[in-house]
């Protein structure tokens, strides 16, 4: 598939984000597909940023390193990314800030100088607008007809005033013109046939809005990159949707408010990153003992410790599947895309409330900080399922917290919601949560809760696939590499190679299904963006399995399908 | 020790040792909930872990018995859901003042509406007798042979400071005054801080009965004592010599967390039905094209 | 090997860990070799606890169920001891607790009727010394000469006045007397021909006299269940070890002082158990970024969460390997006995220094609890290697804290020591310490700190093998199965089953000398205390490996030989 | 803001915003350490993360930047271990009052002789711009939507509460103040607080130049003013109005966590050779039979 790639680079503070934002609603609207990702440092202004589009008329999944339209707002933008752009794609830059060196630094690559700052000072309009010319500017690459980048104009700046938004359409037109003058009648991007309606999501915005269609009703947290979105997407519609969100003094607190509130019967989640997270895992355990269902998103970044904190990486699985200290039953699931995203946080909730237990939603910051279009989301396939709970005359005063069943799962009381006392406790207990010493009743609770995560493992979610039914070469990762992998194989299975995508939305427990896959004939490579092969190490724990070989990458960039294809360096199909 | 009767009755087996301070203080908490017509189902109790964290487990109503020091924002999350419930919270001074000392100025600064009860026998009960924050100068224990060498932290300071709107001190061995000053903390909208003298006859040597016995007074009881002068009741504070002020220190009525979510929390989170309505028109909003 | 055995029940209060005090050294002193361990509750006063110990001619390295002398303090010491009582057993128990239901309760077994308290007020002594009276009583088992008793008491009591000395001492032979009495000429449990100088030590006194012969300087920790003895050991030593040992306000200020305190160049730890330990992740993530040595104990007992405060499990492993978020080099001790907890230790230290990085020593409450006799510590084999460090001239002001080498070691510098600036960052940084953003860089710098893991993993501990060198049977195990492992083996071997015990004193990285037992013929079983077979799984994923079958114990008792006999059923070898 | 033939430089390359406070603490940072004749090598700057955790990475000196939040405790631990050390600890308002909140209480209780810059701009700037305990009630951000619900944290009061034994405001547009504020920190015996009251030009648009600029007055220039009058103390830490004060709020004597282990700090522990004499002797003394 050619997709057509435009990457806007500059300072943070620049306005990158800005013009990107304007770019992505308008080719939405105009019906392409997109992917879109960013690249920040850890700092507010200055330093090298870039956000980057990649556009077509089939959904688009992953990114690509060559760009057609290269927007310059410093000049680290065009030393860095003269490389990377393709043969025929243009430079568009700022006369004004490359100056003098703009003929070295421009290399004789295809160029259009564009004084973003004096095109709006020529217009009388303030410089803030300089945006919406980079906008436009880029929009001529794209269309010949500016009516919707005008009214995306429009709806942006819909809270303004008339003047901001008639000024924005005037200084885009112009950045339009002057692009449209340069390149003339260039071929523009194919565009799918019938588009249809459609989000356009990062994974920041897909998982707080899978947990509100799931039910959520409490969130506390602490900021933390890569994180602070899914935070800041609950506290902005808290109030219309009626969540209480509470920013925490610090993580161990947004973890037990999260307990709290879960033990008295409302679905309750918390988000943070990898330093976070080890400071929830001793409430975790309590969650695991005293069996109160709760999720957790841990937005990955490159670790150890505070690594680079806006880049991307997939290096706390292990930690994740570990969790805590002692045996308790959890589950591990790690969305691949913003659509995956919103479901799976609706089966997180559901897994977290049917067998009462800590449940981790993976994220990273490829997924947090990455745009999709996907297809309106379904409500109707979010199924709400609160497990085992009684209340009114049922919940007798006998009732018992952690009654011994068959399988494993007490009924839950909501407290003051039954003449039922609802006695839970992180120490070793009883049927009815009260302390104990006792061996052989410590052996029984420790089976009762140990019973749920064979449940859990039975209905692991399945490996999700792609590509060929009968590989020679299969490719298995998790998480966020999920439409790298897919556009790799559908890349080899068009070259002749048969090859099979296996990504896993759930990596603790592993579904056994997956053992099938692995026992397949066939070269298998395990795909994954941490250095020591995490995912790897799991399959192995479970499996005692070891694949062909293994692809990773852990300089806190996002994998992609040229980076698989490179390490894989062609001949991975045999005879080939 | 039990409370026939009563609907916050008390188990006669406990693990604490005979002679332990927690035996007042269950009493009078057991009492004041019942005179206050609470019924057991109503009431949360959330407790850490050390010997007073045991508490709930020995007297009728909800347990939450949660983590060593994470007392506090385990009750603030359930409060915050369920505002129907009276939320209790139980916790040795190493509980709230060591392990839990951030949730300690955090919990008073939302002002979350319950109560806190703080079993203060100067020691690390559980764990046989290390010092805790509340520990004398010199006192010496299995981590401090050479004596503690910080000065007493002053929980009852702290919280003014902090502006807490119900700061109290009571006392294990006067169960009147117990039962009243638990009573008036739970009746208080808002963060409300009972920090108790509890003796521990096994590990604490210093502070004892006697040592109490010869030193409380009711500062409730002195005429002309202003409990909303915040700036008179932090240097009352500091009196812990040959006479120590038991009673409620300072009083103030200020918005709760609860107040500031008064848009969502009309009635109880966990009796709010989900209603898919709100995430609907949000999809239909977020559509393009 | 018969051994005799000591049980000593009661209410926590009553005196028992005092009356097996002096047991133990009178009988170390009389030159039997001991094992003794604990079981108490989680609470100061009350309950049921008990002290037990088990002598011989030989080293003892585990517990026995039954006993030969039963000593109840309480009814239930009666009641739940009795089944363990052997047919030529005595029960010593205490008429005035027992009252009337004597008979019943003694069920016609070989009985003693002590009054403790009485014996000693028709003394004339004060009520306390009750305790040696059970101790003079029982000592008539074991000899006919109380002179070590005496001579025992007399150590014991020395820093106290005469009288309670003499006091003592006549109110043992007040016990001593009767028991003898009673049982006449009954034969002695048999002596070593050569005991020669021995300690008497728990895992809670040999791992901090490791630390201090290692070197410790600095150590803060916050006090849990049954970390606290090694706090208390420091503590009390501190002052004339000159070794700062500070009691923080949580774990978290624990390990960050422990941290800051090696930053400056003195060997430092902190000790802890699960919780704390969960919430010491986040800091041990930064030790492996800024490559900052720091020792953890992490005493297990049974979780999850609070669990039994006061029991043993094995089940933190996987959290302990696992660690934290982003991977970094790591190594995991795991001590089977006393010796090798001194010695552990010191290889804790030199790891943690020479590879700077963070090393974890994973105890339990049964290794920190238990006594055993062990030949004195051998200070030559404790050696010292600090790594590597630069000082004085060499450390220019060009110095560079996290330079390329060809090892991935980087020399260290303490601050103030050179002209150099030492600058250490969990942000991802340059050679210099200084934060960066680059790929490029970030991946040298892991690659540089992860080629230390392939160092550690090279130098690795050995398994430590006993029993059969041709094995049908294989029992591998980590930590304090130790010895109950062995005496299983010693046990099958003496049956004509070839067995062999295979102990991990390290568990992370694994020495890749297990390979080679793996792949020998004969079935394998691992040992391990927990419930989801955590060490399994760490060797599956590995090795790619999975056992015959599995041994485990999570009732938070400890293992002993007959546990994993009774386990493994008979018929463990082929052709039985 | 190069500061050449200073033997502590600052960086010309840092990741901060043109305008931000912090350049105004570096510079003053700079300046006072420079005035008290240090050397770089005899410096140690640790930071917790966040844009003032930066700090140390833009000025020469030993640096540990540490964890967000847990400036104090690692401070703490170097200043025991190598009392030869100048030990700065420095940190945002959102690292030492939310996540290291619990560290402040106890360091300031342990009296570890060390100075504690707190750069003070009442918001989380590196996560942009989220509410810290310092900001203003009523302060619209992106996790406090409805505005900031909790009355902002006193620092100084709580420290002063803890006997703290300097506690000092200043203000980053005041660099001559500020860097007098430092060097008086610095050479008190024991710990030593400074909040910085930091304008954060991107993210907070009410405590802003102007803001101080018109309230900001010198507390150290006051006749009469008695810094070692606790409770006068206490009471001047409220004024934030019209009014606010900077300057030596409350400044006494008392012995450090270091006079605790004198017994053993002879000389700095790091400077200590390891002697096995004590425990050959321990082992010796253990030995039975
Ligand atoms: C994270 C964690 N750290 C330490 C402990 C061990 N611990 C249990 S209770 C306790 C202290 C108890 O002191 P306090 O809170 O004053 O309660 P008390 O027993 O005196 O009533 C400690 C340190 C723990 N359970 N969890
Ligand atoms: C454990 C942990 N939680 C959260 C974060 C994310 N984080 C980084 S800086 C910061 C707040 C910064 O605010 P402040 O300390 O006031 O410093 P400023 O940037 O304002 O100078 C946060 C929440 C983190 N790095 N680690
Ligand atoms: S140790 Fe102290 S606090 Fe604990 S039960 Fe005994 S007397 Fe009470
Ligand atoms: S965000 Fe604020 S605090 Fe951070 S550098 Fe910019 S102005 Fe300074
Ligand atoms: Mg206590
Ligand atoms: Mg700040």
């Amino acid at each position: 598939m050619r997709t057509f790639n435009i990457k806007i680079g500059g300072e943070a503070g620049q306005g990158l984000v800005s013009i990107g934002n304007i770019l992505l609603r308008a080719i939405t609207k105009e019906g392409w597909y997109l992917f879109a990702h960013q690249d920040y440092e850890s700092r507010i202004r200055g330093g090298h940023n870039f956000f980057q589009i990649r556009l077509g008329d089939q959904p688009v999944s992953s990114w690509e390193k060559e760009v057609d339209v290269l927007v310059a707002l410093d000049k680290t933008t065009v030393t860095l990314g003269q490389e990377e752009l393709r043969s025929d794609g243009f430079i568009i830059y700022d006369p004004d800030v490359l100056g003098d060196e703009a003929d070295t630094l421009l290399n004789q690559r295809n160029s259009i100088a564009l004084p973003f700052v004096r095109v709006v000072e020529e217009l009388d309009q303030p410089k803030i607008m300089a945006n919406s010319v980079a906008a436009g500017a880029i929009w001529a690459f794209l269309s010949d007809d500016l009516t919707v980048m005008q009214e995306t104009l429009e709806i942006i700046f819909a809270n303004r005033s008339r003047e901001i938004v008639v000024g924005n359409q005037l200084v885009a037109e112009a950045g339009f013109a002057k692009v449209q003058e340069i390149i003339g009648e260039r071929a523009k991007p194919a565009k799918p046939a019938h588009p249809g309606e459609r989000l356009l999501l990062k994974g920041n915005d897909a998982l707080p809005l899978g947990a509100l269609a799931a039910g959520l009703k409490f969130m506390s947290a602490y900021p933390m990159t890569p994180a602070t979105g899914v935070t800041e997407f609950i506290a902005h519609y808290g109030q219309d949707a009626k969540v209480v969100m509470e920013q925490a003094e610090d993580e161990i607190s947004a973890i037990n408010m999260t307990i709290g509130a879960s033990y008295t019967g409302v679905r309750a989640m918390t988000a943070t990153s990898g330093g976070g997270f080890a400071l929830m895992t001793e409430a975790l355990s309590l969650a695991g003992s005293a069996e109160i269902p709760v999720v957790v998103i841990n937005a990955q970044r490159p670790g150890p410790s505070t690594g680079l904190p806006t880049r991307t990486e997939q290096g706390d699985l292990s930690f994740a599947v570990a969790m805590s200290f002692g045996d308790f039953p959890r589950a591990v699931l790690a969305p691949g895309d913003v659509e995956e995203a919103f479901y799976l946080m609706g089966e997180a909730f559901n897994l977290a409330e049917e067998y009462q237990m800590p449940v981790v939603v993976l994220s990273d910051q490829h997924l947090a900080d990455s745009y999709t279009t996907v297809p309106p989301f379904d409500l109707k396939k979010v199924e709400i399922r609160r497990g085992k709970v009684i209340a009114g005359p049922e919940a007798g005063p006998e009732y018992l917290r952690y009654q011994f069943t068959e399988d494993g799962i007490s009924p839950r009381l909501y407290p003051g919601f039954g003449k039922g006392l609802v006695v839970s406790a992180g120490d070793e207990h009883d049927e009815a949560g009260h302390l104990i010493e006792d061996g052989e009743a410590r052996k029984k609770m420790m089976e009762k809760r140990m019973a749920k995560q064979k449940l859990v493992e039975a209905r692991a979610l399945e490996p999700v696939l792609c590509g060929s039914d009968e590989p020679e070469v299969i490719l298995i990762g998790f998480g966020s590499t999920k439409g790298a992998i897919a556009e790799a194989v559908h890349i080899l299975n068009q070259e002749g190679c048969k090859v099979q995508g296996v990504h896993l939305p759930q990596v603790f427990p592993l579904p056994s299904s997956l053992e099938d896959i692995l026992q397949e004939p066939g070269r298998k490579f395990i795909v994954e963006s941490n250095y020591s092969g995490q995912l790897e190490a799991l399959i192995a724990a479970r499996f005692a399995w070891k694949p062909t070989g293994s692809i990773r990458r852990y300089d806190g960039r996002p994998i992609n399908a040229e980076y698989i294809l490179s390490t894989l360096q062609g001949g991975v199909c045999r005879g080939k | 020790m039990a409370n026939r009767g009563n609907e916050f009755n008390i188990c006669k087996e406990t693990a604490w040792c005979p002679g332990c301070g927690n035996f007042g203080i269950i009493r009078s908490l057991s009492q004041a909930l019942q005179e206050l017509g609470l019924r057991q189902n109503e009431v949360l109790f959330v407790s850490g872990i050390g010997q007073a964290g045991k508490t709930p487990h020995y007297i009728k109503g909800n347990v939450l018995n949660t983590l060593h020091g994470r007392t506090l924002p385990t009750a603030t999350g359930a409060k915050l859901a369920n505002g129907d419930l009276t939320v209790i919270a139980i916790g040795g001074d190493g509980d709230g003042y060591a392990e839990g000392g951030n949730h300690f100025l955090h919990a008073i600064r939302k002002n979350v509406n319950i109560t806190y009860l703080v079993h203060d026998n100067q020691v690390f009960g559980l764990t046989k007798g290390q010092a805790s924050p509340r520990s004398d100068l010199g006192m010496v224990t299995g981590t401090t042979p050479q004596g503690v060498e910080n000065e007493a932290f002053n929980p009852l300071a702290t919280a003014i400071t902090l502006n807490g709107g119900f700061v109290a001190r009571s006392y294990a061995g006067d169960q009147a005054h117990l039962t009243r000053t638990i009573k008036a903390a739970v009746e208080h909208e808002g963060f409300a801080l009972v920090d108790i003298l509890q003796p521990c006859v096994t590990f604490n040597k210093i502070n004892t009965y006697q040592f109490y016995r010869e030193r409380v007074y009711d500062l409730d009881q002195e005429e002309g004592y202003d409990r909303t002068n915040r700036q008179e009741a932090w240097a009352r504070t500091w009196e812990w010599g040959d006479k120590i002020p038991i009673g409620i220190f300072y009083q103030v009525e200020r918005p709760t967390l609860g107040d500031h979510f008064s848009a969502i929390l009309d009635q109880p989170l966990v009796r709010q039905e989900y209603d898919s309505t709100f995430v609907r028109q949000l999809i239909d909003q977020l559509k393009i094209g």
